[in-house]
């Protein structure tokens, strides 16, 4: 796409909203190391890049998820590892939750805390909008359907549902385990529930043992070349571990 | 004293010529034997560094008619807003001096204006009907006052729109809006409101002023039957009238960018044999 | 009352340039609500020749992965809070006005006034974070969730003050101050001549500020979107969690493909058939007004 | 003139129980306003600590994450769309306002100002819909990318606008029908009589309605982050992309933390001081306000 | 025509007594022999279904003062309205049969109204000075018509104001706000900024009515020294100043709802040989 006479070139970047920050932080840089590149990112949604990028809409699409079987033309690249962790307010006193726990507590049969080792209190669960990749891969993950979802609050992004659930004693939500980490760390009245037994960390995503996570790709419609290839893997060196590791995301170890 | 104008007119009265009686005439302190009810000292009035009104003293007696005159812009209006405190409204409008009325203090900061501007009404140069039916402009202080009963206010509008001559004119558009009204008209439904008050003091600047001869008449009939029930200064322009129904006189002149109250004194007096040559000059060449 | 439309015939030639210049102008002001009206149009029609508009009625839910297409609970979410904003706003807004025209001192009511213009002045998504971590929590612990029906009028009531507020004020300050002095010669009480006189000749002006203030309610998406719990239901009570329109446009448009993206735009097209309710009822309202 | 503010002592009964309670009204919405500053006072007060003032100022571009928070590309990206869109919405809106008023013939006008009442609801989701998809493909065609401070302009100018034609309507409705006629009889012509005796009559609600609109543009959110483009730089065309305070506090509060996350509440609040100057300004603007 | 009133008065002129001279008198076509300016032919008015006029039909005369007298809410303001044709702009009102200016039909639908207007001057019942300076209220329909010239601006002003008896009094406040201003001199600023057009006919409704009997008189002294020059109607309660100044008069009564025209003839015969008996009832019965 990119063509090599002019002075500037393009490269269009759009996709999930959870890695579009990361990418625009590391187009920036980008572009400070190869001043004649323009990177335009653009959120979206993983599903809104894979279409861009399928219809050439965009030179690389961003999707927080790996690709489905129907998406298997397009060529992928992992940047970074995210998991998805179950948090409740800190004052809450369960301490785990078991996944038919967890499903019985979304889709509505579990209305109390007291039945799973509570308080007397009515839970208030709060889900992602429909769309969302991080939904998709809770969805996924536990074997539900959004129409099986009772929620009492949708939220949009993490610091929704993170300020959500610390401002509701009562709350369950599932946010990315990066940014839970960080706020449950940082005064942010959170706790983050261990899933098969497993601690929710940022070690544990990295370890690949955190059973609730996802990959963070760049991809692209054929096997990338020129510009966009060394965007990708300038995008999984280890110069942007810090951008990535800011964002709390985890780096993949090459 | 006896609700005066509350009295349901009677059925023979609704013929046009006495349409605007008020019914038999009672008898209140007689004007020979003054007593003063509003007693002025000192007033000075100020628009911001401007002085309008210079040194005013004079008494008001109760139950008389008493009629300001003087050239334009010498202080008349300015005078009456500071009887009724309407001087308080005009943001650089400062007052000094003493008013007295009945040994009430009326330039106390503390003092109930309410009850006052009920007491001391007051009628405007230029009508004001506010923006509202004819019906609703006069209804609307009365019920403000306390009388919501549908019979009474009808009987009141009745009487008062009558007492200026104006029932028969108006009677079958009581509710169309008083802003379409002709400017006499207007005048006429104003002091019909402020009358429909009933207060005890009533001011009066130029009610006549847009009136025709016959109208005038009317109002005038109803001030000179308002004597000695009600205390009345008017301020108006026309001195035959002021001679016709008045019993005191002041006459305010420019002197020094302000006004000044040169003479007051019994109305006969003032007209008749004035001491200062600016009255005997202003009440003759007046060709009014 | 108009005046001055009835000698249309009569214009002077500066007169007749600038008719000409403000027809222009009104024409495209026009012409931009006609393309956006057609944008929406032409973007929802797709959808509206396969699925039925009863489709968006009487759907079971809001699925639109799904093909379910049922908006009724988010219209239902959106009149409700821009109703409920608009009952809280409106007296308060009305109270702001009279407060700092006739009842403050001259310098108080002039500071209250700035701060009201600054309060005109902060940004939907300052409201809406505030709402979401000041105000959910204090409604979570009468109700939860906190983020409500409750909470989303609370908000928008506060964002649509000001308009109102100020566009009475300004409508206070052009009624003559000849009634002020006549109704006062009266012997009137302050809040009778408000009552009675001023705000009757006021009226439009209220009128104008309400409805702005609703535009502005019905049309808010960040703060709403932060705020309202956003799930798709009829609200059963005030703390109920629920969607608004524009909520909705604003969660799903950045990923909506295909029928679910048009669906979006058909409730955008829902929400303006309810704005153009909303003006047409208002104009009855304004047919009542009589000289009573 | 604010007449009846001076007589505070004299109050009837109704009258100082009103009092109290606009009294009170007032004092709920100034805590509120009150609240909502400490918030964002609170909230900023971490990095103010750590980070000078002038950092916001000075450093050399706005990357959080690396610490570097210059704020000014985005100051004035916020102050110029706002601006622009003023420049365009306040003549426009005005003019909209004449038509209506003075120039159309009454069954037009009545159409006419339903139709800008129906501007005034349409959502922002949809004025960014329709900036994004209509209207920056075709500022695209003149200067790619499309996305950019002008296409902002022009879709907060369309925002806006029924702002102030709504409140300079209801200012021209208010003055008093005497004045049309009395100049009128002077053989005055249309557009003398509105400018030199209409519009200063009603310069208070013009005022009003440029102030609302003004808060209105400067905080906006969705429409502007969805055609601005989001780059954060100082614009040298109009055709340059660029990032508004709440553009950027939109698209970054979801996922900031930290440092990262504080610094977004100071941009919040200097978009607060930024208000604050705008309606000092306007203060100032009034006190110009003579008898000439 | 000479432009009169833009001759600078000179400076013996500025004495207080006559300040308010037009200069020398200049001789119009004279009242004796009346030609015919404005011919109104079986006018008819209606507010809503409402007749206000009934079939008025009447000759003003070029050069002569023309008195219109009659009850309050007879139709006398929306005769003068429809003559300037501001009747358009009251919207339920509905005006039939013909009105002529010299030969042009002032009922025209194509007419130009701004020069109408200019050529028919009006002075309202109620002065309405703009919320503009006491300067701006006056330069404002100037500048409008074309002269913008500074020190032309400032003679006219200062010749109008002195003409209407204005002049000391405002003459160090031209600044400040119009509105300001006491009622009486509040409507001599209305007729002034009036006259500052010249207009050839000048409605006057009125123009004493809120006036004490010095300005009264110098507007009366104003008004004879336009005769002649300028055609002049005026409405006026005041029985006896229309006797003094007036050519002709017309007397309008109010008959079965509707204003009509009972009388038009010489100024004399109206009040001294009536032929109607209402006539003479009203010139008779007035105490004015
Ligand atoms: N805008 C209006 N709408 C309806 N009726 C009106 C309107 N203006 C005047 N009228 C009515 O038409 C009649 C004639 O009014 P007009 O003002 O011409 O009287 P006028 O002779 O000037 O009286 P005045 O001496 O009191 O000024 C009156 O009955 C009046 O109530
Ligand atoms: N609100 C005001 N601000 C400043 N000056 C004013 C104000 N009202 C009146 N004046 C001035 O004060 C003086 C007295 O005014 P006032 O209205 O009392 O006169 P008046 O005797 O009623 O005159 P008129 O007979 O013309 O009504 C006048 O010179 C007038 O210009
Ligand atoms: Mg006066
Ligand atoms: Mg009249």
């Amino acid at each position: 796409k990119a063509k090599p006479n002019t002075a500037i070139e393009k490269l269009t970047l759009t996709g999930s909203s959870t890695v579009a920050p990361l990418a625009a932080e590391i187009a920036k840089r980008f572009e400070s190391l190869y001043p004649n590149v323009r990177v335009d990112v653009q959120t979206g949604g993983s599903s809104r890049g894979i279409n861009d990028t399928r219809s050439g809409l965009a030179n690389i699409g961003m999707a927080s998820r790996a690709l489905k079987k129907n998406e298997s033309e397009l060529f992928s690249y992992t940047i970074a590892l995210d998991g998805i962790s179950i948090i409740i307010h800190q004052a809450n006193p369960v301490i785990s939750l078991d996944k038919q726990q967890i499903i019985d507590i979304y889709t509505g049969k579990i209305v109390n805390w007291q039945d799973v080792g509570g308080n007397d209190a009515p839970i208030t669960v709060v889900n992602k909008a429909a769309g969302r990749s991080t939904l998709e891969l809770f969805l996924h993950y536990f074997g539900l359907k959004n129409t099986q979802v009772k929620p009492h609050v949708v939220i949009g992004d993490n610091q929704q549902g993170i300020k959500t659930v610390s401002g509701n004693p009562n709350a369950i939500g599932y946010v990315s385990v990066g940014s839970a980490e960080y706020e449950a760390t940082h005064n942010v009245p959170i706790k983050l529930l261990p899933l098969e037994g497993i601690t929710a960390s940022v070690e544990n995503v990295r370890q690949r043992n955190f059973p609730l996570s996802r990959p963070l790709n760049l991809i692209t419609r054929e096997a990338a070349t020129g510009i966009a290839k060394t965007f990708i893997e300038f995008a999984r060196s280890t110069q942007v571990n810090d951008l990535i590791e800011a964002q709390y995301f985890v780096p993949v170890e090459n | 004293m006896k609700p005066l104008l509350l009295n349901p007119a009677p059925a023979e009265n609704k013929s046009p010529e006495n349409s605007y009686t008020l019914g038999p005439l009672q008898s209140g302190p007689p004007c020979c034997e003054p007593k003063t009810l509003l007693s002025v000292k000192n007033l000075s009035l100020h628009y911001g560094d401007k002085p309008a009104l210079k040194n005013i003293s004079l008494d008001i007696y109760e139950g008389c008619i008493t009629a300001l005159i003087g050239p334009s812009g010498c202080g008349k209006t300015s005078f009456l807003s500071a009887l009724n405190r309407l001087t308080d409204m005009i943001p650089n409008c400062h007052v000094t001096g003493n008013i007295h009325f009945n040994d009430i203090d009326l330039r106390a900061p503390n003092l109930d204006l309410l009850t006052l501007r009920r007491d001391i009404g007051m009628i405007f140069q230029k009508p004001v009907p506010f923006p509202l039916s004819i019906r609703r402009n006069i209804e609307l202080p009365l019920r403000e006052h306390g009388i919501n009963k549908k019979s009474e206010l009808n009987a009141t509008m009745q009487q008062v729109l009558q007492d200026v001559g104006l029932w028969e004119e108006v009677k079958d558009r009581l509710d169309s809006p008083a802003q379409a009204l002709s400017g006499g008209q207007q005048q006429r439904l104003c002091i019909a409101r402020a009358l429909a008050l009933k207060p005890k003091v009533l001011l009066m600047d130029e009610p006549c002023s847009a009136l025709d001869p016959i109208s005038s008449a009317v109002v005038e009939d109803l001030i000179k039957r308002l004597q000695g029930r009600y205390t009345i200064i008017i301020v108006t322009h026309n001195l035959a009238q002021a001679k016709r129904i008045a019993n005191y006189a002041g006459f305010f002149w420019v002197s020094e960018r302000a006004g000044c109250l040169i003479e007051f004194g019994q109305c006969k007096q003032i007209f008749e044999s004035p001491t200062h040559e600016l009255t005997a000059a202003y009440v003759n060449g007046s060709r009014g | 009352m108009t005046l001055l439309r009835h000698n249309i015939l009569s214009l002077s030639k500066t007169d007749q340039q600038l008719s000409l210049l403000l027809r222009l102008c009104a024409l495209i002001s026009a012409l931009l609500v006609a393309l956006i009206l057609g944008f929406l149009l032409s973007e929802s029609l797709p959808i509206l020749q396969r699925v039925s508009i009863l489709n968006f009625m009487n759907d079971p839910s809001w699925h639109p992965v799904q093909g379910l297409y049922n908006i009724t609970p988010m219209l239902s979410a959106t009149l409700l809070s821009t109703l409920g904003a608009l009952l809280l706003a409106t007296p308060l807004g009305i109270a702001s006005a009279l407060f700092s025209r006739y009842y403050a001192p001259p310098l108080l009511a002039a500071w209250y006034r700035r701060l009201i213009e600054l309060l005109a002045g902060i940004p939907s998504v300052v409201y809406g974070l505030w709402g979401l971590t000041t105000l959910a929590p204090l409604v979570a612990q009468i109700h939860p969730p906190g983020v409500s029906l409750l909470t989303a009028i609370l908000v928008l009531a506060l964002m649509i003050l000001p308009t109102v507020a100020l566009t009475v004020d300004a409508a206070l300050l052009a009624v003559p101050a000849a009634y002020h002095s006549s109704a006062a010669a009266l012997g009137l009480s302050r809040w009778a001549t408000i009552r009675s006189v001023i705000i009757p000749a006021a009226h439009s002006g209220i009128r104008s500020g309400i409805m702005l203030a609703a535009g502005r309610a019905i049309g808010e998406t960040m703060a709403v979107l932060m705020v309202a719990g956003n799930v798709v239901q009829h609200p059963h009570s005030l703390f109920d969690s629920v969607r608004t329109l524009t909520a909705n446009i604003a969660l799903e448009m950045s990923y909506a493909m295909g029928d679910h993206r048009v669906a979006l735009f058909v409730s955008g097209l829902a929400l303006m058939l309810m704005i153009l309710l909303l003006v047409s009822m208002s104009e009855l309202f304004k047919r009542k007004e009589v000289y009573v």
